[in-house]
């Protein structure tokens, strides 16, 4: 197997605060294949947008990297110097934000703030930069782009909007793009739309995308694999197809009964009781096992490692009966 | 309006003054010395609390406004820094036979700063200009009837009846340019109180020592050196260029002169004297003024409306008033208010002028217990309390020495309310029919040197032309009689035999608490030794400095 | 945008208008002008005749019309202390303030800027702290003994400047300027600085705040996600956008900083309006205190408009 | 986010509001700061000392009947000439005890810098909430007249109302009305930034589903802003007050100086710091020093306080 | 008298008659008249007509500016409808006449909102918010009012001690439950839900959804349910009203509608919706994007973006008209072009 685009190992992210010290990521490890589109999932608070945050190095203080590491083609980035890695953002590992209304700087045009990102990262002159930012922009369906390059953002719609931050995100031909909620803020049909604007560009740019909501449809939709997150930890990951359809760790069994489709009998609902732990309380062993229908003993005690489960991997105790 | 409290003008036919600093008679003979000696020329800074309210010399008759008009413009007769008078633009003055007339030689060969000819035309036209219904010196020369011309260099002016006292009061009447006044329509002095402005307002033309040379109000005023000035080998005249600025801020006056932006601070508050005087290239010149500070209260009214007793008046009992004045300590109040810049007084006049004596001037001592038994005795064993009306911007410490007094009243048991507000809130106070206070502070100078000025004014029952500034309500028609028998007593003894008489019935009746006669504070550069002027109008002319 | 430019000046007209009501009602009820203007031995004659003369006699609006006439054409009245055309008062004395204001602005707005920029990248550092501390101290120091402070130091004790004035000004046609003379130039330094620095330290905090909160914007996150670098981000991104409200409120501040110069002039016996006005206070000078109330709000007005003219360049969601 | 969760960690149910304020982000924020926490003991102590100002001072300095003239200008710790007793902080120029005379003015600064607080509060927050939850035209009235306001200096303000007060008020009346004119300039010169930033907050909260649920169940907008925005909108009126409360006090030790303010028989600080500043060259350094050291240390405690509670009542600066 | 009763038990509960709400979103006069520019209104909600019987849950679902928000702030009385009206049990939620019996049949009518973290005001404890509506409406006091919060804090999933602590100690969807008590403490029998669980998580979401299924069923209450999400509309309707760009596209029983989705506008959005169901498949994309509604497309508002779109669709504004079960308003539909 070829080296992995991404691969992060035992990620720990901690925010020191008057209460001590709170982990928001605990041995978080995945990988992301060249090209794949990883969907990351869980509810709020779970840890994805920190693990994204945390890969391309925008942690909002305080929180820091407290330990094991991010390698991206092998090569470890979590500990690079402030300017080494700000060479990586933009131009290796680019980042789209959930409102396109804020992430696009109100005061300069869209062709200087695609421009800017595109010289420097790749330090054309400024006439083919700004042919280069009308090729994007036509790349990601705006229409008349080379009249509409001079607009302000405000002049966009949210879908365009949403369009142009995708287009600054691939103006150096990133490798990884971390689209965290790309679609929450839009309507269902535009973001439809931008779905598959997404799949079409990580097809075409051959660029992987780690794509992080809460929303499972998008990541059925789009998703090659996914990594289901529960209070900070990577609770199952696997095929999108095997975690939806087969899911192996009972979090994420509860989790798809408990989303209403438009197929299935529209009877009660299953319902994972309680809530998710706050990350100052979360329980000894298996976070979920205060939750969890099939706890016993060894989850209240030892914290399960991601087990193999089939195509998936789950960090479940149950699965360990299997392996022995 | 205000005059008369702030009117500075000192005149003395006598020239009483008692040189208490001896070095400042030395200073003067050295800078008449130096005069004739011609030496080197320098500017001079000349800083003040207040500033002129017009260059029209008839418009106002203020003392800040006259001490700056006596720089470009000259009266007929001027006083020097003791008060004595000075020739100026008049080199004689006599009554002639008719004993209601009397005649001026005027100086020969004056020039006015823009090169006319000074003549008998322009004294006319000034002496007229200044007696006009919007003139505010017509007040002190009501006893001229009229002035002619006898030729260039002589004018007769007729009064009404014998007035052997017409040349005092000529010393701040200034003499104009008849043909300049004609160009630029300034016939009529400016009609201050309904704000009217003319040209004179901004611009003069005087025959005096200085020519103006810019004006901005409040802010300052420059003068140069009028080098065609007659006087020029009389008077040292070293000031070649003169600034004049108005700096309102005690604080921010003195560190212009400690800083040395300024040469001269008129009045230099009375805390500040010492360290002046540790400054070893500072010189500070202390002398008395014509000006007397007292209280006066509501000694007639049937009752007081700010005290707290029903029905009765307790001024109009003299023991409370006697009590009042013997708690007043005025050692105490000289000591530590004034820092012993100021003469305790027993009465409203200063040595200097006519009728005052040493007995009259005493005052009791503080006496605390004697005044509580005064007050027992008139019925007020607990004392009472009443509101007391207080400059804060006219006198030396006005304010500090009003604090002073309540403190001391305190402690007889009269609860005093203190109310201090600016000068322009509190003189209408005492000038409105019937006055609107019932206890004030008030100063006065007597620029007649003479008694019977503060008899008419302060004295005198409020009647058409007299009492303007008694708001005592005291009215005694014998003394009444008495002090208008004064203006035309010819007899001196006699006239002074009045005045003795009606000074111990107005001690013994104690109608005013006097406080002490007011000191004056100059501060200099100490290559200067401006003497203090009694009247508190230094001239600029009389002006040397010394080059050791 | 044009609507945006003519609505402020709309605005600035409206709080002409108010301000001049309120100077006009100060005119007319407080102090009584007939009182005032006939002097003590007015007969009741003259008092009827100088109310017909005055218009007193008029409906309100006439004379609220009437007196927004006059003061359009600089007429004031005569000010009941120091006699003058009032508007002579304030033409004579508004070199001194505008040259004060404006040079204290200036140091307030730069140095404001520089700092309250630095205090808000360096959050937590050290010097930052310090000028948040000297800046709390600024606002806890009253402006007067700032002056009175100053003046101790530099003017008694060391004697380097001047305590107290313009110094020597040069008259150009009816401006006066103390920036052609050394005394003039030096004159300035401790007012300057007593005036500016209270605006120094509120510009300061505002600008702190509003970077601090620019830089919590997505933008600014997404900028660094696409790796500018930090200096461009701060100086390019955030600055221009911290400056919109800034240049909004600083535009207000510098407006008020000829009214704030009524403390510093005072002390300083600084020869301008400030100084002016509190005599006027002082004495219930009622026309110069109207006429110096229409003033500001001029002033304000023009400052507002002014800044609007900058805002609308700077911001392009206000051009379409 | 994790930032956020750790907010809502509160403290055990059922405990006193003290123990829950103690306990709460802002108590926590205010225990580990030390400036916040000298600031509040500064103050505190100011405070405290006023109150008590008659019990622990030798001297009251408003009654002119117990001071000493002879006492004057006694320096710091020495024996005044007339009464004999020891002034710790020296005498001034009436030998009034500049210890008592400080405590005493600044119980006056601290008196009108509270009723004018109070005043421009209730004043300025009543407009605001008016102007943030009816809107329409009486918001656009009440905020052009907040920014007219708003656009004049508040000293200018203040110099103003005592101008014309003055104008309106015979002569014999000043005095005794130098108190709540003073007041209400001061006031009236603060309202409205409360109206501004109370129409801010009224309108974000008005908006917010509480109300709607208030008004489901038929509440009038009366009741409405009283018991539900007006709670709601008391962070930000709190800092402001505190920091106005500072403001009032240098703005009433302004006019005091400009000469508008208390009387010297009831000085005020800066009534203290006029009559000080006359000394300021002739070495009675003491009269003028102490009280200006007053007035910085009470307007800087109070200052930090309020410094402080901004940024605690500010969750985004957390 | 008992027949007549009878007839009121069957009639609807609520009817909406003709709603129609316009904002006025003009800019401020002056920049109008600079810019020449006309007066502007954004028709929120127009010419809405809908019934809702008693004890069913009535659901309104469309994308954000449809205009469903708006209609369920004109059935409590949060927004004063510009015209038409909408009477609950008879009474008339606009006419000045019924303001009394208004008065008393706000107590029958409650209202869950979408933010618990906005709908609790967070200065007030749990037991004076869940208290409120039984003090305003005087039902009861004291003691009575604290037990009844007590009641309604278990009846939700929450315990009595939580009456004493704010709204910050609370996650989400406990958030929820409390708002639920609330609106359930003055006996109501009518409760709008504006979007419920759209900031809820999946899981506290399916909670929430069973509670509320749970006290219809248990206390006979009557839902108009607003969300954006088909999915959840799915879960909890009898009855789906689909809304685009203010107007009503297309009513239905609820598995008619997804069984069978007549309007075109009802099956894009059936066909955007992303789905668990569609892992690893290809969709057709969506067009366009939603007009602004300040200035709607002429004749049917969906025909930009409608593929079967036909000139008459430009030009002539569908009404609404039986269709096998349900009501449509499109011209293909009635025109029998689809099925």
């Amino acid at each position: 197997m070829n080296e992995p685009l991404l691969s992060v190992r035992n990620l720990r992210v901690e925010f020191p605060t008057r209460r001590g010290i709170l982990t928001a990521l605990d041995g978080v490890s995945f990988d992301i294949a060249a090209g794949e589109i990883l969907g990351v999932v869980g509810e709020s608070g779970a840890g994805k947008s920190i693990t994204g945050a945390a890969i391309i190095g925008l942690l909002e203080p305080p929180g820091r990297i407290a330990g094991g590491e991010i390698r991206l083609k092998g090569e470890r980035i979590d500990n690079l110097p402030a300017d080494g890695l700000r060479r990586i953002r933009g131009k290796r590992i680019s980042m789209v934000f959930q409102d396109p209304l804020t992430a696009l700087n109100p005061l300069f045009r869209i062709g200087e703030q695609l421009s800017e990102t595109i010289q420097l990262h790749t330090g054309m002159k400024p006439a083919a930069a700004r042919e280069r930012a009308v090729a994007l922009l036509t790349d990601v369906g705006i229409p008349a782009a080379s009249r509409r390059i001079d607009a302000y953002p405000h002049q966009f719609s949210g879908g365009m909007r949403q369009r142009v931050v995708l287009a600054l995100a691939l103006a150096a031909d990133p490798e990884l793009i971390i689209a965290d909620e790309p679609t929450t803020a839009l309507d269902v049909s535009v973001q439809a739309q931008i779905i598959g604007l997404m799949k079409r560009l990580c097809r075409e740019h051959r660029v992987a995308i780690m794509l992080i909501t809460h929303d499972m449809g998008v990541i059925a939709e789009t998703a090659d694999r996914v990594a289901v997150m529960y209070a900070g930890r990577i609770a199952e990951i696997g095929p999108a197809r095997d975690v939806i359809k087969n899911a192996h760790h009972p979090y994420t069994q509860g989790l798809m009964g408990a989303i209403p489709t438009l197929v299935a009998a529209a009877g009660r609902l299953t319902q994972i009781p309680g809530t998710m732990p706050r990350l100052d309380a979360i329980p000894k062993g298996c976070a979920f096992n205060p939750r969890c229908p099939h706890t016993f003993a060894r989850c209240v005690v030892e914290r399960p490692e991601l087990l193999q489960a089939e195509r998936s991997r789950a960090a479940c105790w149950l699965h360990a009966k299997a392996a022995i | 309006m205000i005059h008369h409290p702030m009117k500075s003008g000192g005149v003395s036919h006598r020239s009483v003054i008692h040189m208490r600093h001896g070095r400042f008679a030395l200073a003067l003979s050295a800078a008449l010395l130096l005069a004739t000696v011609a030496a080197d020329a320098r500017p001079l800074k000349w800083a003040r609390s207040g500033d002129s309210l017009t260059l029209d010399p008839h418009a106002q008759n203020e003392g800040p406004t006259h001490a700056l008009a006596h720089h470009f413009y000259e009266p007929l007769i001027h006083r020097d820094f003791q008060g004595k008078e000075v020739a100026a633009l008049a080199v004689s003055w006599k009554i002639t036979d008719d004993p209601a007339i009397w005649e001026f030689k005027l100086r020969p060969n004056v020039k006015f700063h823009n090169g006319n000819a000074f003549d008998a035309d322009d004294v006319v036209f000034s002496l007229d200009r200044a007696r006009q219904p919007t003139s505010d010196m017509k007040g002190a020369i009501t006893s001229i009837e009229s002035v002619t011309k006898v030729d260039p260099l002589t004018v007769l002016i007729k009064t009404r009846g014998p007035n052997p006292l017409l040349p005092n009061t000529l010393t701040d009447i200034f003499i104009m340019d008849k043909e300049w006044s004609e160009t630029n329509k300034v016939q009529k002095p400016q009609d201050f109180k309904n704000k009217e402005e003319n040209f004179a307002v901004r611009n003069a033309n005087g025959t005096g020592a200085f020519q103006l040379v810019s004006r901005e109000p409040d802010v300052k005023t420059v003068m140069k050196r009028n080098d065609s000035y007659w006087g020029i080998g009389q008077f040292p005249m070293q000031i070649t260029e003169l600034t004049y600025i108005p700096i309102k801020a005690d604080a921010t006056r003195l560190a212009a002169l400690l800083s040395g932006e300024v040469d001269f601070v008129q009045d230099v508050p009375v805390q500040d004297i010492e360290r002046l005087r540790g400054q070893q290239n500072l010189r500070v010149n202390v002398g008395p003024e014509n000006r007397s500070i007292f209280f006066g209260m509501d000694v007639a009214s049937a009752d007081l409306k700010t005290d707290n007793v029903e029905g009765k008046n307790p001024f109009a009992d003299k023991r409370v008033r006697q009590a009042m004045n013997m708690a007043l300590n005025r050692q105490a109040i000289q000591r530590v208010a004034m820092r012993g810049q100021s003469l305790p007084a027993g009465m409203i006049a200063p040595s200097f002028v006519n009728g005052w004596s040493k007995e009259l001037d005493a005052f009791p001592a503080g006496d605390v217990n004697a005044a509580r038994k005064l007050l027992a005795d008139a019925g007020y064993p607990n004392g009472f309390s009443i509101t007391l009306h207080c400059p804060n911007d006219r006198y030396v410490n006005d304010e500090a020495i009003c604090q002073a007094a309540v403190g001391m009243w305190g402690q007889i048991g009269v609860k005093v309310n203190l109310v201090s507000q600016s000068k322009s809130i509190h003189f209408p106070l005492i000038q409105k029919v019937p006055p609107e206070t019932e206890f004030y502070m008030l100063g006065w100078g007597v620029p007649t040197f003479d008694s019977e000025y503060v008899f008419s004014f302060l004295y005198h029952s409020r009647a058409d032309k007299y009492g303007s500034w008694n708001a005592t309500r005291y009215a005694n028609a014998d003394a009444d009689k008495m002090i208008e028998s004064l203006s035309s007593e010819v007899d001196k003894a006699k006239r002074d035999a009045t005045i003795a008489k009606l000074w111990t019935l107005f001690k013994e009746e104690v109608i005013y608490l006097p406080v002490h006669h007011q000191t004056l504070a100059y501060g200099m550069k100490s290559g200067f030794d401006i003497p203090v002027d009694v009247a508190n109008q230094p001239k600029m002319k009389y002006v040397s400095f010394k080059t050791n | 945008m044009i609507a945006h430019l003519v609505r402020s000046m709309l605005q600035g007209a409206l709080v002409i208008l108010t301000v001049g009501l309120i100077a006009f009602s100060m005119f007319r009820f407080v102090g009584d002008p007939v009182a005032t203007l006939a002097g003590q031995e007015a007969t009741d004659a003259d008092r009827a005749e100088l109310t017909e003369r005055l218009g007193l006699n008029d409906p309100f609006p006439v004379q609220f019309a009437r007196f927004l006439g006059h003061a359009a054409q600089g007429d004031f009245g005569i000010s009941y202390r120091q006699a003058r055309p009032v508007a002579d008062l304030l033409a004579e004395r508004l070199p001194a303030t505008l040259e004060l204001a404006v040079l204290s602005a200036l140091f307030a707005f730069v140095f404001g800027v520089v700092f309250g920029v630095y205090a808000a990248i360096n959050r937590r550092g050290v010097v930052a702290n310090a000028i948040m501390v000297v800046s709390l101290i600024g606002v806890s120091l009253p402006t007067f003994l700032i002056g009175i402070g100053l003046i101790y130091l530099f003017a008694v004790t060391l004697g380097w400047l001047p305590s107290f004035g313009r110094g020597d000004v040069v008259r150009i046609g009816w401006w006066t300027t103390g920036l052609l003379t050394e005394s003039g130039r030096k004159s300035l330094v401790l007012p300057v600085l007593t005036l500016g620095f209270f605006q120094l330290t509120l510009i300061m905090r505002l600008v702190r705040a509003e970077m601090l909160e620019t830089l919590r914007a997505e933008y600014v996150r997404f900028a660094r996600a696409r790796g500018l670098p930090e200096r461009r981000i701060l100086f390019r991104h955030a600055l221009r956008n911290t400056m919109i409200p800034v240049i909004t409120i600083v535009g207000l501040q510098l407006g008020s900083v000829i009214a704030f110069a009524i403390v510093t002039e005072s002390v300083f016996q600084w020869p301008g309006l400030g100084a002016l006005f509190v005599n006027a206070v002082q004495f219930v000078d009622i026309p110069v205190m109207a006429a110096y109330l229409m003033f500001v709000a001029f002033v304000f007005a023009v400052v507002n408009f002014m800044t609007d003219l900058v805002y609308v360049t700077i911001d392009p969601r206000l051009k379409s | 986010m994790v930032s956020q969760s750790g907010n809502e960690a509160g403290g055990p149910a059922g405990t006193g509001w003290l123990a829950r304020a103690w306990d709460s982000d802002v108590g926590y924020s205010f225990r580990t700061s030390p400036v916040a926490i000298g600031a509040a003991f500064v103050s505190g102590l100011i405070i405290l000392a006023t109150v008590f100002a008659n019990v622990i001072t030798p001297q009251n300095p408003f009654d002119a009947a117990t001071l000493n003239l002879m006492d004057g200008f006694t320096p710091p710790g020495e024996a005044g000439a007339g009464s004999g007793m020891t002034f710790g902080l020296g005498a001034d120029s009436q030998g009034r005890d500049v210890y008592s005379a400080i405590l005493y003015g600044t119980r006056v600064s601290l008196l009108i810098g509270f009723a004018s607080t109070v005043f421009s509060l209730v004043f300025g927050v009543t407009l605001g909430l008016v102007a943030g939850y009816v809107g329409g035209r009486i918001e656009a009235l009440i905020m052009r007249i907040a920014d007219i306001q708003l656009s004049f200096p508040a000293i200018l303000v203040a110099l103003l109302v005592f101008g014309v007060a003055r104008g309106l008020m015979p002569p014999s009346l000043h005095e005794q009305m130098t108190f709540a004119v003073m007041t209400i300039a001061i006031g009236l010169s603060n309202w409205a930034q409360y109206a501004r930033t109370v129409r801010a907050s009224t309108m974000v909260e008005k908006r917010k589903e509480y109300v709607d649920a208030a008004r489901v169940i038929g509440l009038r907008p009366f009741p409405v802003m009283i018991r539900h925005v007006l709670p709601n909108v008391a962070g930000p009126v709190l800092v402001i007050a505190t920091i106005n409360l500072a403001l009032a006090i240098l703005e009433e030790a302004t006019l005091s100086f400009l000469g508008v303010g208390m009387p010297p028989t009831q000085p005020s600080l800066g009534t203290l710091i006029r009559i000080g500043q006359q000394f300021l060259f002739s070495g009675e350094w003491w009269i003028l020093l102490f009280p200006s050291l007053a007035l910085v240390i009470l307007a800087l405690a109070i200052n930090l306080f309020g410094d402080w509670l901004r940024d605690a009542l500010n969750p985004k600066l957390r | 008298m008992s027949a007549e009763t009878k007839d009121l038990a069957s009639a609807p509960l609520v009817r909406a008659d003709r709603l129609t709400c316009r904002f006025d979103v003009s800019r401020p006069w002056l920049e109008r008249v600079v810019a020449g520019a006309p007066r502007q209104t954004l028709t929120a909600v127009a010419d809405l007509s809908f019934e809702i019987a008693r004890r069913e849950t009535f659901a309104f679902v469309g994308e954000s500016g449809s205009g469903k928000s708006t209609v369920a702030r004109m059935v409590v009385g949060l927004q004063q409808p510009t015209s038409g009206d909408v009477t609950i049990d008879g009474i008339s939620m606009s006419d000045p006449r019924s303001a009394a019996a208004r008065e008393k049949l706000r107590q029958r009518l409650q209202m869950i909102f979408q933010d618990p973290f906005a709908s609790l005001n967070p200065r007030w404890r749990v037991d004076r918010i869940v208290a409120e509506p039984i003090r305003a409406f005087g039902i009861a006091d004291g003691a009575a009012a604290e037990q009844r919060v007590a009641e309604l804090l278990q009846l939700v999933g929450l315990s009595r001690t939580d009456s004493r602590k704010y709204p910050h100690e609370f996650s989400g969807g406990q958030r929820q439950r409390i708002a639920i008590a609330r609106a359930l403490s003055a006996n109501p029998e009518f409760i709008v839900c504006d979007e419920p669980t759209s900031a809820l998580d999946v899981s506290v979401q399916a909670q929430i959804l069973n509670l509320m299924r749970d006290l219809q069923d248990r206390l006979g209450l009557t839902y108009l349910f607003i969300s954006h999400n088909l999915a959840v509309v799915r879960q909890m309707a009898t009855r789906v009203g689909v809304m685009y760009l203010g107007r009503l596209v297309e009513v239905a029983p609820r598995d008619e509608l997804f069984a069978r989705p007549r309007h075109p506008y009802t099956r894009m959005l059936l066909d955007a919706v992303p789905d668990l169901d569609m892992v690893g498949r290809q969709r057709k994309p969506v067009v366009g994007e939603i007009p602004n509604p300040i200035s709607p497309p002429g004749g049917c508002s969906f025909h930009p973006r409608c593929p079967l779109a036909f000139d008459r669709c430009r030009t002539e504004l569908p009404v609404m008209t039986d269709s096998a079960g349900a009501l449509v308003a499109c011209h293909a539909v009635a025109d029998g072009r689809i099925s």
